[in-house]
């Protein structure tokens, strides 16, 4: 599986991976910008679902015949792939969900419903993705939670002194993203962790973007939650991941029910499986687990370093490019921050925007990005969002300067 | 450029977006509307002074959004101002079909000034913020103030 | 999509779509029985998954861009195409799901768990897969639901009558599987939900197997809810579908929270989206919408009462034919049951059978078929069974039987 | 016939399936444990009585289950009957090797006895069934009665 490290990254040769990079739009060739919504996949991931599908797929567990063995073996591969690449102490800490959104609803619905009391805290920082807010509000809604919110600097960093300054008595759990799907701001997660354990809250970093560009030890930032998407980290729709603590997972009750997560079932009675079963009921996302597993495979070939560089690279190319318009204003600045580029256009709308920069075939997200509470701090209603993979060019930032000045001579 | 985009923004357009007609708040308003744009968090409120008769006596909206949104809404209330209830409606009808680029029942002085925004139907990723401020003017209608 | 009606079932131009048919397992052609725990896909599944992937993706919903646009329209093509097949009366009304589980928690999470006052009752036959028990234990477990419990007769038949006896005052809903994965019965479903309906309750019909073996009609059920999953339909893991009435799905509050399912997010409030948007939260699985689209466009682009006819035959053959032994006992002969033949072998275990016609490249499930209720109601802790699909044989049937006649030497 | 099956499936173990020794429940047991395979719902239960030296005086298994784990629990009874309860642990470490097709401690007549079930490594979907009496004689030994 663990083909050589490339420890120069070659961005031309990355590319010849991604089939739909080469396509045009519009008769324009695609310059595919809108990666934090969602990544495309190398020819790796695609070739490891259909090859599996087609040569050696049937249900997992309980089944006895080849098949359903070599399924079982190839789903629980990749379970301990997603450890290796979080590096989990153990393979039963890593659950299996359908995305990054149903591994924070899980650690809402098992682990925080039952210990909520009315008046009970959870942090939250302003830059949160929806999926890291609406499952606390139900909370709120439902069992009389309380959110307390920690702002964002200016430049949109998170501070550590603020999550802690929080954090009180009540504070049950800490939820904060790894890395911010708007800003690019990288939270300084180890430091919260600290804290948070010091005042007895634990701590669920929401990795949908972190753990896509860079390397994520659970281990050293001893988070207690920790949740990856697939479909972010060049992998499938459908399966994302779930790494909680052991202790914290073996006290959870479960979540959905059905097969695969009981002991027993009875007509007045029923217990549960040990984990990670008791989280993973009815028949998993089993070819996609194969594909997450190649995605994995895929980013660990490169040299991660020489990857986050190449990103840095383009994010602080795209950044000086931008200086050109007086009209262009960047939302998220902070230091060390990831290859995301948001900004609002003086004058342009973003939807507008984004219309004519997709008639240049360039992708971009236009709006609020899932995160109102973060456009409301900023004052805005909508961002315009150019980020960065490991397949992005000089030259198709280039594209996007060209296709921003285009805009602003039909719009401006 | 690309022709459909010179279609969908032009200078009618513009200039309805960068200078809204009848934005603001009718006082005393009879009914009232707000409407939400899912896609881009825009929103825009509809006021109408309805008089004894079912005319809509005056019209006025207020919000921030899309080149497209607002000149939809500008043109919206320039042309509803002083008409029927029954009109507002059969508009908004002709109005939706014209942005889908289906057949539109409209017709003469009407169809040539909504015809500015047949280029929405080009971009069908956009035709929500065109409708947005009728449907909203349409459910002010319905729920009252 | 449609490809014209093939009126003449042709088995054999059927099995060329399934490349993993031809394989081989130690040495002999693999004869795939275990179908009921999931069906291979043809080809043309995982082509249109594939194609998607390389040449139209991007996350749906929210985008301007032209990929994002396209993927918007395959994903809501694919809802319309799970409507069609379930002839639902509005696409609205189809919400995608994980797979047959998560749909029925769904409905136990979002209807059902505001609704149930300690002391309600949830009406469950005894056949039922544990996915559609345990989210009902869930409400006994944490808000005092109680079950009642319907009996099969000793032939695995479900009487309406014994439905109705046990639906009270103070039932909530009836659930009960369209066709069950053991035994094969097929439920009177319009009858029960006639009788439930005259009585208040509302029913869920679990049509994970159901839809599969038969043309389903909501409408003319008259059901309220009903779920399918993709992969036992010849389609992709990792998606299901769950209909609701539209009535049920607007007053239903949300299930997981997240990006999607939101009108709009404050800090200390949040409203949400509309049905379907409301129970979809962040991002679904997009490619295999394309996926399961595919599958239901495979399946009906067959004459469906052919196949129905095919499958019917091989059931009546194999059923024939395993009188030869005198040692096997089949559980479950109700009139009109569906392809699945499950029985038990005297003095031999379920897994021992297995293994050996695993040996001779025959694919069979031995175990409690995720239904241990029904196991205990027919007093054995397994069963071996072979359930059929589309694409098998009289001639894969000859081979079970000789396997099985193997079996018998070297363990009887 | 598949000589992997032929090894799996050899006398000895039928022979141990169908005539379990040791079958039953241990008057006055001093150690009970309750064990579970999930994969197909068997059950396997072990009663104990150890004598005042740490010595297994006295170990019956009562459950029904395919053949490999009905003779897997035979031959532990009768292997176990007399020994230590390091002795024991000692054979259930080499046990575990030997089924998983390890390199396994057994040594002399252990060995000899326990390599009846080596065939079971050729099927690793059956391994649990091989090791579900000793897992469960295990916890017993932990858990006390
Ligand atoms: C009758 C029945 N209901 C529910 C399920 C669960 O569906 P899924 O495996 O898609 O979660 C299955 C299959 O496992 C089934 O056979
Ligand atoms: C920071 C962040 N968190 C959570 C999510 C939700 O993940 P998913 O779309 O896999 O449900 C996303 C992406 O949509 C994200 O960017």
């Amino acid at each position: 599986m663990n083909a050589p490290l490339k420890t120069v990254f070659d961005v031309a040769a990355a590319r010849a991976d991604f089939e739909i990079l080469s396509r045009e739009v519009y008769g324009k060739t695609l310059v595919y910008l809108d990666n934090a919504a969602s990544a495309q996949k190398p020819r790796q991931v695609l070739d490891a679902m259909r090859d599996f599908a087609a040569s050696e797929y049937a249900n997992v567990h309980r089944g006895v015949h080849f098949l359903s063995a070599a399924s079982t073996e190839r789903y629980e591969a990749a379970r301990e792939t997603v450890r290796r690449f979080l590096n989990a102490r153990h393979a039963d800490e890593i659950v299996f969900t359908k995305g990054g959104t149903e591994a924070i609803n899980l650690v809402s619905y098992s682990w925080a419903a039952p210990r909520i009391q009315p008046g009970d805290e959870i942090v939250l920082s302003v830059m949160e993705h929806h999926s890291n807010i609406v499952p606390w509000h139900f909370l709120r809604e439902r069992q009389g939670a309380v959110l307390r919110w920690v702002d964002v600097g200016d430049d949109g960093s998170l501070d550590a002194d603020a999550v802690d300054a929080a954090i009180g008595p009540k504070t049950k759990l800490v939820a904060v993203s790894h890395m911010s799907n708007v800003l690019g701001t990288v939270s300084p997660l180890r430091e919260i962790v600290a804290r948070a354990h010091a005042k007895g809250a634990a701590v669920l970093a929401d990795g949908c973007q972190g753990a896509v560009h860079a390397v994520v030890d659970v281990r050293d930032l001893d988070v207690d939650f920790y949740c990856i998407t697939g479909h972010k980290l060049y992998g499938p729709t459908g399966i994302g991941a779930l790494y909680a603590k052991r202790a914290h997972l073996k006290a959870m009750r479960p979540f959905n029910g059905g097969g695969e997560m009981i002991r027993e079932v009875g007509r007045d009675m029923v217990t549960y499986a040990d984990p990670p079963a008791r989280f993973e009921a009815g028949t998993p996302a089993i070819i996609e687990s194969a594909g997450l597993a190649a995605a994995i495979d895929y980013l660990s070939s490169f040299d991660r370093a020489a990857v986050a560089a190449h990103e840095h690279d383009l994010y602080a190319y795209a950044r000086e490019r931008a200086r050109e318009f007086n009209w262009l204003r960047v939302v998220g600045d902070a230091p060390g921050k990831g290859a995301i580029l948001s900004f609002e256009t003086e004058g342009m709308h973003a939807h507008d925007l984004a219309t004519i920069l997709d008639r240049e075939g360039v992708a971009v997200r236009a709006g609020h990005h899932c995160a109102q509470p973060l456009m409301e701090r900023f004052g805005t209603a909508s961002t315009t969002r150019a980020s960065f993979a490991l397949y992005n060019t000089r030259a198709e930032v280039d594209v996007l300067i060209d296709a921003l000045a285009k805009a602003r001579k039909i719009l401006g | 450029m690309d022709d459909s985009l010179r279609e969908l923004y032009q200078d009618v357009i513009l200039d309805h977006s960068r200078h809204p007609r009848h934005f603001g708040v009718v006082e005393g308003a009879t009914h009232k509307g707000e409407g939400h744009n899912p896609l881009c968090g825009d929103r825009v409120n509809v006021t109408m002074a309805l008089d004894g008769e079912g005319r809509i006596a005056d019209i006025k909206f207020e919000g921030k959004g899309c080149a497209i949104s607002q000149a939809s809404a500008s043109l919206m209330t320039e042309m509803l101002q002083g008409r029927s209830v029954e009109d507002a409606e059969k508009l908004m009808g002709g109005f939706l079909h014209l942005v889908k680029g289906e057949e539109t029942e409209l017709a003469g002085d009407d169809r040539e000034r909504l015809e500015v925004m047949a280029g929405v139907s080009a971009f069908p990723m956009r035709v929500k913020c065109a409708t947005l401020a009728w449907h909203t003017m349409k459910s002010a209608l319905e729920g009252g103030s």
